[in-house]
């Protein structure tokens, strides 16, 4: 049975690498986004945006419950289900009581269904989920929960933005849906469904979803949709499944705008390039250009100290500036219902990101500006140091507000 | 009716590009009875060093250099690894190629990074070729065609018309008997191994700019090559061929057309239920063709695997 | 392992199981660190997986691209009948879900095996690629049943307790989780004495001479094909009662070339091959994981070499060492060994540090400081290129110099008069 | 008397067209000892694999003690009682000599796909393998892997797989190929102590082995028999003189 003794040597060495950063006197965050594999550059960017907020937005303001530094611990998920459960155990067996995760909604899903068990079967080390990215809008809906946060627009109040943009656009008359099949996909359909209906006369000439990173070559898709006399498009698409539809359309000789969710940054700005100039429509909270004095600086800073990744998840700013308020406001780190509790309903006055940002009690969903801008060169904050970036075109000022949710909150 | 034309052309570009990677493959098949799984890995290769030297010098240079690097890179492959795993037997030799897939996908990452990388089609080559009402082809897309059906000409002269050729044709259906008539098989078997994944690069070379160059690349289309030889038949260029044809038309027709589940099922006399979220069999209802087109190829795979073991064309078996 | 004749159960073949059920019990006391019974919980399951994959692989021969898929099935169903039992519709404590995975395996592997089994050698291992495609495809378009890709969660606790256990607790999962391990690991210990589990071999080696001693190879993997399939069921089911939750990642492509990375790296053939695989890869994913996102290039490379240098894995590796140490020689390899340690280890660190230092520079150029190996540096300095340069150089150049030593030792100590050609 | 051991009636087989075997007839009857003779490339080999169902006939039948067993899958005729041995060794190299033995045992001891016993355990399963190793003489190669055993103790274990399963019917294949002459001895010797009582048909170029152990000697030559009769009509047969004897006796 050497095999024993070999497991026993080898459990005992990660006992002392996980055990030597566990005792510090600080707040931790634990970061579980996938930091290796296909998906590892939107976890290195997050990561870093995170790490950059803390430091410039809490650390050097005086940290949080009068002089503790918060910390953000980064644990790789390698975008796996199974490995972030993994991660959440590790990281409340450490003692951390605060996780971060953002990248893909069934994750977050798994997630906070796991910290949902976990805080009702350890009353003693509960932890509250941070959702930083997943705008699955079931999170807040009928799989809300009391520990969870979200600091983005959900996938309905995005969509709500776009479509009180596109309303104004009396040029489209002919819409088409397409999108990833899959949760988040089916979301973005739905609510475009509803919401052009609700506000505009538009119609919708193709509603379809294709499998979610299978589909190797979009030219028919592109053909389908020209087919069509569609006048817009409308996709929850990313990735590759972003590029190579945009390029499709483009190649195939569509003209009319795209509304995406995900078709910045991540190397899609820099390989669309001049090819996007005017067709892609972005939706999404905090864009710049025009950016606030503020922010300006906060991004001169952040470039100067990473230099590859950009600022394209400025929630996150808001985030790490909530989580610390609300951990001064209870007056503990420890006990997180009472940091719930002071994060719900909290308001807070983001001037980086000039707007003001509501953690809705009823669903904690962040309720917040909404822009959708278009991808172009003019510009002063880039994607992907590639020249282009996202100029805002229009803005929804706290974005559907007064929408209705399914969530009913059980407080404990 | 215009749109069934430029589907026909679409399908018929995609289906040579797989064909030039399951040529390859085929051949590597039949001359060492080893399934390279690392294929489509040679393919990413092909894309990203072309990407490499068409920053440097250009997209045309890139479109020469870069497959003759993936040739050798594959010739070497032969000599110091597969060569060595071919004594412990025919599974270990799969087993070699498929963790050989892992490393140059890691490589990959590793070197350029995890994003897609900006690989774009020359300048010279950004206009529209062909207009055909609703729709129009890029010369890009005309330039990949002409470049298939080259090598696919050029393959055939050499397969028919060459001395090698007739060394390779006789090992297709001989392998003992060519190794006794005194050709240096560990040479050919080299040089095989070698075209073959420099036909797959090529293949990266022309799909990259079109498809987009990312590390997942040879992910996507690596299970998908598989199929295409196999139903084809292993070791049947012919049948690799067609098999491709077919694989690329099926592809793109089922994308095209939103036939939908609930079409058949009302046509077949079923009401569509009035809460089509909440009902049993929503996922029935809801489904439509290209929700499923990228799945049809692994269905036609088990399907002739289970029915006719040796693919439609194959002879030997594996 | 070893061919016993003896009829009997002798205290040396009940001795290891004994030792390896106090080892179990006693591990989560001995690492009671932070999250090490999470990662044993981890490595229980994979070891049920990769020891029902070397089942396929081992002992049959057939290589499957697909073995995932009875996993991830058993552990859908584990999770449904979870709910069910959670609104008491039937009574079934915890412990048995595992049995429900694996019939649901069994049942699944039955109907693929039936024809996926005719054949071995490359059309097996495509129709098991098809296979693995096809179902991870459903289990995005069936969402009633698979959830689409947030997949379906449940609640152990829900079940009615079993001695007063509700399965609250890591530990106590940890128990159920190392229980159904040992189970698993006897019952397919046993299943390789049996006549189907010989012949599995026979055919595996020669599968046409095991049709001229009676048997059909078709029945013959069939058999092992289904048996696989309830054990990779069972830690389906496991999985379902660790994570409470089964998504498409759990059966899809990706998850069955991870078992076949695990087992083939501990080592396929051996009894204890994917034991040591499922350990050593766990641990590689896990901890090397925490400290480089460069993890996966080091695994295809182990993997790669193992199977280029080590065809039988690391546990053929010791394996080998047996023939020495029967013969007496084993202290002739000591000193070669000895000699070549230090430069291999050196020609290692210099590699990885290298590879390590690149990859920082290029991708996180932005953070000057990097600690590698407990030591912590400027990669703008040259000083750091330099050192792991010659580390690498001189390592590499004084290894091979004493491989050739370590290979002559090798020879003579394994060398037999008149034995073989 | 029960019906023949082995009878092949107007047995043809051709491969993509041309005629290999062209209307075999051949019957051998209980106990006896049947070698089958003829030059290279007479079509030995392939009236073996037609026999055990490695090949499909194109027309014809074939009958063991009395039933039919044309084109029956080989693991089918095996049960029926027919057994074989190759040409070339083959063997299951990646297991012991013992393993080799006991799994030749199983279907012939009823144990079928079964995964309830234990081998292990069964003691008249394993008192008949060593029995066989015993007389083999490998008993000192017991826990060796067949892989790397000398040729000699191949070809030995070869004949032990054949006869293992207690088949009434052995053939075998050039049984002696490729040995000096005391392994041909060797051979030989263990060939008769081990196929006593059973029928045995043989095909062999070592004219000494054929004489030596067989009762009656059929000439194959291109596809079809040209005599059958006691090794001696055998030898005096003018066609087999010109056809094939002659030249072979003048090779040993």
């Amino acid at each position: 049975m050497k095999i024993f003794k070999k497991l026993t040597a080898m459990v005992m060495a990660i006992g002392v690498l996980i055990g030597s950063s566990a005792f510090a006197d600080t707040v931790k965050i634990a970061f579980i986004d996938p930091l290796s594999g296909p998906f590892a550059t939107t976890g290195s960017n997050g990561l870093a945006e995170w790490k950059f907020a803390v430091e410039k937005l809490v650390n050097e303001k005086g940290g949080v419950l009068g002089g503790k530094k918060m910390e953000v611990v980064a644990l790789d998920n390698k975008m796996d289900g199974k490995e972030s459960l993994i991660q959440v155990q590790v990281a409340i067996d450490q003692g951390i009581r605060f996780i971060a995760q953002g990248n893909s909604s069934g994750i977050a899903n798994a997630i906070t269904d796991m910290v949902k068990k976990h805080n009702k079967r350890n009353p003693d080390k509960r932890v509250i989920f941070i959702n930083y990215s997943a705008v699955d809008p079931a999170l807040t809906n009928d799989k809300c929960n009391f520990w969870h946060f979200r600091f983005d627009a959900n996938a309905d109040i995005k969509m709500d933005a776009i479509t009180d943009v596109i309303a104004q656009v009396p040029s489209i008359k002919k819409m088409y849906l397409i999108g990833q099949d899959y949760s988040f996909g089916k979301a973005v359909a739905a609510a475009a469904e509803k919401y052009l209906a609700e506000k505009t006369s538009i119609n919708i000439v193709g509603n379809e979803l294709h499998p979610i990173g299978k589909v190797k070559d979009f030219t028919p898709y592109a053909r389908k949709i020209l087919a069509s006399g569609a006048d817009a498009v409308i996709t929850g698409n990313w990735g590759a499944d972003m590029v190579n539809l945009g390029r499709s359309l483009s190649e195939s000789g569509f003209k009319g705008p795209i509304y995406c969710y995900y078709c910045a940054s991540n190397g899609i700005t820099g390989t669309f390039g001049a090819a996007g100039k005017g067709m892609l429509h972005l939706v999404g909270e905090g864009l710049h250009n025009p950016a606030t004095p503020e922010l300006t600086a906060y991004h001169k800073a952040f470039k100067a100290k990473y230099p590859k990744w950009d600022l394209s998840q400025p929630r996150i700013i808001n985030a790490a500036q909530m989580l610390a308020a609300a951990i001064n406001k209870a007056g503990t780190a420890d006990d997180m219902v009472a940091v719930a509790s002071a994060l719900e309903g909290m308001e807070f006055d983001s001037k980086l990101l000039g707007t003001k940002v509501l953690m809705r009690a009823k669903d904690h969903q962040a309720i917040q500006n909404v822009h959708v801008g278009i991808h172009t060169d003019d510009v002063e904050i880039d994607y992907d140091n590639s020249g282009y970036g996202i100029k805002i075109f229009k803005t929804v000022e706290m974005a559907s507000m007064d929408s209705a949710t399914s969530c009913k909150m059980k407080r404990p | 009716m215009d749109l069934i034309i430029i589907n026909i052309i679409d399908g018929l570009i995609y289906g040579l590009l797989l064909f030039m990677l399951s040529s390859g493959l085929t051949l590597i098949f039949s001359m060492m009875g080893v399934l390279n799984l690392s294929h489509a890995a040679f393919y990413m290769l092909g894309a990203y060093f072309a990407y490499q030297i068409s920053l440097v010098i250009g997209f045309w240079v890139g479109l020469i250099v870069a497959p003759v690097l993936v040739t050798i890179l594959g010739a070497l492959v032969e000599r110091y690894g597969l060569r060595r795993v071919h004594q412990y037997g025919h599974v270990p030799e799969l087993i070699f190629t498929f963790g050989l897939f892992f490393v140059i996908e890691e490589s990959v990452q590793y070197i350029w990074g995890r994003n897609m990388v900006p690989y774009n089609s020359p300048e010279s080559l950004n206009f529209i070729a062909i207009n055909l009402a609703g729709g129009s082809i890029p010369a890009y897309k005309v330039f990949m065609l002409l470049v298939s059906v080259a090598i696919f000409v050029a393959l055939y002269y050499v397969l028919a018309r060459t001395r090698i050729g007739m060394i390779i044709q006789a090992a297709l259906s001989y392998p003992k008997t060519v190794e006794a008539l005194g050709h240096n098989v560990p040479l050919v078997f080299m040089g095989v191994f070698g075209v073959g994944t420099g036909l797959a690069g090529l293949a990266g070379v022309i799909a990259g700019p079109s498809l987009t160059t990312f590390p997942g690349m040879a992910f996507l289309l690596g299970s998908i090559v598989f199929v295409c030889v196999v139903v084809g038949g292993l070791g049947s260029l012919t049948g690799a061929f067609l098999a491709s044809l077919l694989i690329g038309w099926l592809q793109t027709f089922a994308a095209s057309y939103n036939i939908g589940a609930a079409d058949i099922l009302i046509a077949m006399g079923y009401e569509y239920p009035k809460d089509v979220y909440y009902h049993p069999w929503r996922d029935l209802w809801t489904l439509t063709l290209p929700q499923i087109g990228p799945i049809l190829p692994y269905l036609l795979l088990i399907l002739v695997l289970v029915f006719r073991p040796y693919g439609l064309f194959g002879r030997r078996d594996s | 392992m070893a061919n016993g004749t003896n009829n009997t159960m002798s205290m040396s073949s009940v001795l290891p199981w004994i030792i390896a059920a106090i080892a179990l019990v006693i591990l989560p006391f001995v690492f009671t660190g932070g999250g090490s019974i999470t990662i044993m919980n981890q490595i229980g399951i994979t070891i049920v997986l990769a020891m029902s994959y070397n089942m396929l692989l081992g002992q049959g021969g057939m290589l499957s691209f697909g073995h995932a898929v009875y996993m991830g099935l058993g552990g859908f169903v584990a999770v449904h009948v979870m709910n069910i039992v959670e609104y008491q519709e039937i009574w079934l404590p915890l412990p048995f879900l595992p049995l429900v995975g694996g019939l649901v395996g069994l049942g699944f592997a039955t109907i693929i095996g039936s024809f996926s089994t005719r054949k071995a050698g490359t059309v097996f291992a495509m129709i098991s690629l098809g296979i693995g495609e096809l179902i991870a495809a459903c289990c995005i378009i069936i969402t009633v049943f698979f959830g689409g890709e947030e997949g379906i969660s449940g609640d152990r606790t829900m079940a009615p307790p079993t001695f007063g256990i509700e399965f609250i607790s890591q530990k106590e999962v940890y128990f159920l989780i190392a229980f159904w391990v040992l189970v698993s690991t006897f019952l397919m210990y046993l299943f390789t004495q049996t006549p189907v589990g010989k012949m599995a071999n026979a055919v595996r080696d020669n599968p046409e001479r095991a049709e001229f001693v009676g048997y059909s190879m078709r029945w013959v993997r069939f058999v092992s094909f289904c048996a696989a399939g309830f054990f990779a069921g069972v830690a389906g089911g496991l999985f379902a009662i660790n994570f409470e939750i089964l998504t498409e990642l759990n059966l899809n492509l990706n998850a069955s070339f991870t078992v076949l990375l695990a087992t083939y790296i501990g080592g396929v053939g051996f009894f204890l091959g994917p034991i040591v695989g499922a350990i050593l890869f766990t641990l590689l994913q896990t901890v090397i994981g925490l400290k480089t996102d460069l993890w996966a290039l080091y695994t295809g490379v182990v993997f790669i070499l193992t199977v280029m240098f080590l065809p039988a894995g690391i546990t053929g590796f010791f394996a080998m060492h047996l023939v020495p140490w029967h013969l007496g020689r084993f202290g002739m390899l000591l000193k070669p060994y000895a000699k070549i340690f230090l430069p291999a280890l050196m020609f290692v660190i210099g590699a990885v540090g290298l590879t390590e230092l690149v990859n920082h520079s290029r991708h996180h150029g932005d953070e000057v400081l990097m600690s590698l190996f407990w030591v912590e540096f400027n990669t703008k300095s040259a000083v750091p290129y330099i050192v792991l340069v010659l580390l690498t150089a001189v390592g590499f150049w004084f290894s091979r110099l004493f491989a050739r030593e370590v290979k002559e030792a090798w020879g003579d100590a394994t060398f037999v008069e008149g034995q073989g050609r | 008397m029960a019906a023949e051991a082995l009878k092949l009636d107007n047995v043809k087989k051709s491969f993509s067209g041309t005629e290999i075997i062209r209307g075999l007839n051949l019957s051998v009857g209980q106990n006896e000892r049947h070698a089958i003779i003829g030059p290279n490339g007479a079509g030995k080999s392939t009236a073996y694999n037609l026999i055990t169902g490695r090949y499909e006939v194109s027309s014809g039948q074939i009958f063991l003690n009395g039933q039919e067993i044309t084109n029956l899958q080989p693991y089918e005729v095996k049960r029926k009682g027919l057994s074989r041995s190759f040409q070339i060794t083959n063997i299951f190299p990646k297991m012991s000599v013992f393993e080799n033995v006991r799994c030749s045992l199983l279907w012939a001891m009823d144990y079928k796909y079964s995964f309830w016993h234990m081998v292990g355990k069964q003691p008249e399963l394993n008192e008949n393998a060593e029995k066989i190793i015993e007389e083999l003489n490998l008993k000192e190669r017991r826990d060796t892997l067949a892989g790397v055993l000398s040729y000699a103790e191949q070809r030995a274990l070869e004949i032990g797989i054949t006869i293992a399963g207690g088949s009434e019917v052995i053939l075998l294949d050039e049984p002696t190929a490729g040995m000096s002459v005391s392994e041909t001895e060797y051979i030989v010797g263990l060939i008769r102590k081990v196929t006593e009582g059973k029928t045995l048909v043989v095909v062999e170029h070592d004219m000494g082995v054929v004489f030596d152990l067989a009762d009656k000697i059929s000439v194959l030559v291109y596809g079809e028999i040209i005599a059958t009769g006691t090794p001696i009509e055998v030898k005096e047969n003018q066609a087999v003189q010109e056809a094939y004897l002659g030249a072979a006796m003048e090779d040993h």
